[in-house]
């Protein structure tokens, strides 16, 4: 089972001819996502991996009704192809994308907004539904079907713990990433509330990082709302206060957001948090195992 | 982008928001010419860091001599490790009450906040939550009359004041963006008797953005290396330690740092070089490391949107290139793993599995070094 | 029955310290409307006909919550008050002001689609749920309780109408006023639909007007979806080709939006269109008598 | 307010969309100094009515002495009941096709509507309706780029066309939004060479938001008598009949114009004064049709935001001010009544409930006149 996709979800590919596209069209395809689609301005009529291309939105979901859309597109032109794509009646739509304007990601999410559209990222990895769809960048080897729901503000940080679970014989029902900019569509406390509603989700394990304030409204949720276990990661307790770390949100401001302040919010809604990556698995199976 | 005082008050004017008459000047010489234009004045450094006011930065004068003096003092002065190429001269307002008001962005609610309070000055942060008042605006709306007065009740503000709030709100939201500003702050916000003015100006503009304003001057303080990691596109900060790191994904990279420490160590750096499919990326990052003269050297990929053979083809490029003689842990898993293998046992070059092994070995080879 | 609104609509008036304002709130309320504030910036403690007036919508609703509201506002100030009150959560929104701008009318539009609000006008006197609340600006004595249901573009033509029907005995159940301006809130094919649903309604009364094609749309309307009878009276018979009279919409254009063409197009659909607005009520009787 | 050609095109340079080089001139003279300078021209009449290509108010000229016959011919030729003031020589655009473009309002769609067409010129209005795209917008999303492309491939547009209107129409929709216009139109839109330029500017601004454009002339092109009337804010047209009849509303004006006729009479005028509480509004419509010197005067108020009393009011002043001595059949009902005919009375002025009742007498009034 899957929250927001699932083997029938039928994708467009936003940018298919590039080179990123049309890599990760074969690598999405050979993982099993129903890729309907591809768009490219001007290189409509071409095909890539055997999926057609299409020159506007409208015309791809005119030949072939489609749910979701992954974009591979330059960060100034993302507006207009996020966009194009809401107007045409995509309700989830992937940004893969780093460096899109905040105020560019604002009037992305205002318009998602009224379009009742998911967002994932901008500046995310995607997300995967273990075994049936993967709408994304991520590796697919390690992504193999489980109890277990993971949800992540940093891309390779996820991975290197899902690849952690998968070494342990533990599989996952979604992996979403959230995206590592300051503006993204999803928060923790919307995927923790669909983790919690979807049968399959046994365990949740949330993959955090200083700055901002995500993981501790993630704690008030959790300890109010949630009746399953969650494992947590924080990266970033090394970090000297005040110096920037990549992602925009991860800047310690104020004395908010600190590493402390997270583990202790978390740890007081009952989530177990793993000191290093690797000790994930093992926190896992305590709450899963004899469940 | 953070924009100098003087920078942010043009961009004010150029969208209608009062700022006091000023000059911006270079020396001594100038700041007591523009004092003598200008009568009483306020002489103010203009570098980047905060509390600059607590800091010295800031001189009241009251004669051209004065103001050349206090300028003489301030183009001296070393403030948060940056020294002022230019002083802003001010002729000086009289100040009834200091308010605060910024336009940010708002994560959460994924919108333009404005934030106001009656309690501006040096210490805002300290001011209570009910006393800040936060109206996050939605983008297809735009910050509309109806909002300001909305913002005055919750501040008890009628009357003069309430106007000209409702004036000057909507422009600051216009500039914030059109101007892509991930923060415009006017703190303080002066109430004078000829209304509200703003005595100083903090506005940053998005660095993803600033293609969209060639206009705008390029302003760089930071340290050579870290500009030319910006050059580059990667994420870069120095630290104090002996392991340089290098890593795809900031969180992956923060969580190697944490592990680093975990294991005993210290690392010389935080490097990002982000992710692609370009060879050329991860060859500068590691060209750049170099030239840090590491100790140890760290390297943990796990390849997703990044391919584990460019990264290697990089690594044994510039090892032939450069000649790296120190020693190195690697560490290599994900999309085209086993090539990248290859080409590092090619290079003589051995490479992990797990970020674990990898790291423990690293503390281990500066301890052995 | 009514439409819209009824006896238990609580009802806001924004302006209502002004000259309008304060003679339609004392109408309203005499003529039994449940009007619970009013709004006036810079006015809040005063009070009119007992009503408390407040600064702002905001306020108001904090402190009684309401249904809908109607606009005595200026038309430069109009489209600000008018987004207030939709940011407030209002859902009927009664446009009295002329002269708001077209491209104002169009930003309100497009918020109350966003809020799923109802927008009578601009440029209207109202609706009137007869006998029980009155929203608008039409002289009280005309509107009684009966089974017509009346939709209009025009104002006073409406109530010559309305009049002529009270004259001989048969009252409305709710009256609607589209409002004269190119861009309004509600059609004659919206009003239809509500009348068609609303079991007290046993006939309704469409007054047109030559210019624009909104009585030719209502025709293809009636014609697909009507099962109760429709009169219809039409202005502008006499009118010259191409002088402008008054309404923007009231202009005919191209040879389209004749007098012809609508009565041609409400004849095929069945209506019974009057040549007199005082043979209006005979034709309501013909079709509503002894059902 | 419809703009003239040359204003249009002023708008237009405005917002960066191409214009052919021209000047506007005011003599013969000056026509030939301009095509001296420009080459080969066109001289265009700056008259607001349409069809002015057609009924000759458009000559090409390729020398001065041609430009100022041109002029000469155009500044004497009366266009639609106007003559020009001014024209505008413009250097000649090869054209290899001609487009049309125009933004309007959609009023069933409550937005902004774009329409393009390949099938500019003289004939655009029998363009079939599948090779004339409409798209309308939403004011909250505005005119992006995918919007365009989507409007080209529905057109069959590619390539450099494409880009041409990739850049055009966002400005295009950029001046109708910020310039509160009810129409923006291109026709022709000229395909040259050089890209896009448009050939023709028809600019009509929202009447209703002048105020907000205090830098844009006003312009009238109307009768003396609806002139006076625009001033007052009456919606007044002038017709051909003898019974003068003044109403308040629009439809019940219209419908007392249809029962005029409907009687055999005919009209004089169409005369809404709108309404409202005020006395001063009725008094001056009353005075502006007395100017007209009807025959007979019909006077028809349903009372609602209008109040009888207040009309009766007006009525009795000007009655006493001016002395009306021509029939008039008087028409009183809804808010106020019996205060308004108490005034009438008193006036000596009987006065009728029923419309019909008031339409047939004053038809009779004319009759027996």
């Amino acid at each position: 089972m899957s929250i927001y996709i699932n083997d029938k979800t039928r994708v467009l590919v936003q940018g298919m001819t590039g080179n990123q596209g049309s890599f990760h069209t074969g690598q999405m395809l050979a993982y099993g996502t129903r890729i309907v689609g591809g768009v490219s301005p001007g290189k409509g009529g071409q095909s890539v991996e055997g999926v057609p291309v299409y020159n506007t939105v409208f015309e791809a979901v005119e030949k072939e009704p489609a749910d979701a859309s992954i974009l591979f597109i330059p960060a100034p032109f993302a507006k207009d192809a996020a966009l194009e794509a809401l107007a045409a009646g995509i309700k989830i739509l992937v940004l893969i994308p780093e460096h899109i304007p905040l105020q560019d990601a604002m009037d992305i999410m205002a318009q998602a907004r009224q379009n009742n559209a998911v967002v994932v990222g901008p500046n995310t990895f995607g997300l995967v539904s273990s075994g049936a769809s993967k709408i994304g960048i991520m590796p697919n080897q390690y992504f193999i079907p489980g109890p277990v729901g993971v949800v992540s503000r940093s891309g390779t940080l996820c991975y290197e713990i899902v690849g952690h679970l998968t070494e342990n014989g533990v599989g996952t029902t979604t992996v979403v990433g959230l995206g590592g900019d300051r503006v993204v569509g999803l928060h923790f406390i919307d995927v923790l509330e669909e983790f919690e509603k979807d049968s399959d989700t046994r365990a949740v394990v949330l993959v955090g990082e200083i700055g901002g304030s995500a993981e501790e409204e993630a704690a008030a949720f959790i300890k109010s709302s949630m009746s399953k276990p969650v494992i947590a990661y924080l990266a970033g307790k090394s970090a000297p206060p005040g110096k920037r770390m990549g992602h925009a949100g991860a800047i310690i401001e104020r004395g908010r957001g600190t590493f402390e302040s997270k583990v202790e919010a978390l740890t007081e809604a009952g989530v177990k948090v793993a000191d290093l990556p690797t000790k994930v698995p093992a926190l896992v199976k305590e709450v899963t195992d004899g469940k | 982008m953070k924009l100098y005082e003087y920078l942010g008050k043009d961009l004010f004017d150029r969208y209608d928001i009062p700022v006091p008459e000023g000059r911006v000047v270079e020396n001594p010489e100038q700041a007591a010419e523009a004092a003598s234009e200008l009568g009483e004045v306020v002489v103010k450094s203009q570098v980047l860091t905060g509390k600059r006011g607590k800091a010295g930065g800031i001189s009241f004068a009251s004669s051209p001599e004065e103001a050349r003096l206090a300028a003489e003092k301030i183009f001296n002065m070393e403030l948060g490790g940056f020294t002022a190429d230019k002083v802003l001269v001010e002729k000086k307002v009289q100040i009834e009450q200091e308010l605060y008001l910024a336009l940010t962005v708002d994560g959460t609610a994924q919108r333009p906040v404005v934030l106001v309070s009656l309690d501006g000055g040096m210490d805002v942060e300290d001011v209570p939550e009910d006393r800040m008042i936060r109206w996050p605006v939605d983008v297809t709306v735009g910050l509309q009359p109806f909002m300001v007065r909305e913002i005055c009740r919750k501040l008890g503000v009628e009357g003069n004041l309430q106007k000209e709030f409702i004036k000057l709100l909507p422009r600051l939201y216009k500039l914030f963006r059109e101007m892509d500003a991930e923060l415009a702050e006017i703190n303080p916000l002066a109430l004078t008797s000829q209304g509200l003015i703003a005595a100083d100006a903090k506005v940053t503009i998005d660095d993803d953005a600033l293609y969209r304003h060639p206009q705008l001057p390029r302003i760089k303080e930071k340290t050579a290396l870290e500009l030319k990691a910006e050059e580059l596109d990667l994420a870069y900060v120095e630290l104090e330690g002996d392991i340089a790191v290098m890593a795809n994904g900031a969180g992956i990279t923060m969580a190697t740092l944490d592990m680093v420490q975990h294991y005993g160590g210290a690392p010389a750096n935080f490097l990002d070089f982000g992710g692609g499919a370009d060879v050329e990326k991860p060859s500068q990052a590691l060209e750049l490391l170099l030239g840090t003269n590491p100790r140890v050297l760290l390297i943990n990929i796990f390849g997703g949107i990044t391919r584990c053979d460019v990264v290697a083809e990089a690594f044994a490029r510039v090892r032939e290139s450069k000649g790296i003689d120190l020693p190195v842990s690697f560490r290599l898993v994900g999309t085209n793993e086993s090539e990248g293998r290859t080409i590092l046992e090619k290079a003589g070059i051995k490479s992990f599995t797990s970020m674990d092994e990898a790291v423990s070995h690293a503390v281990k080879l500066l301890d052995a070094s």
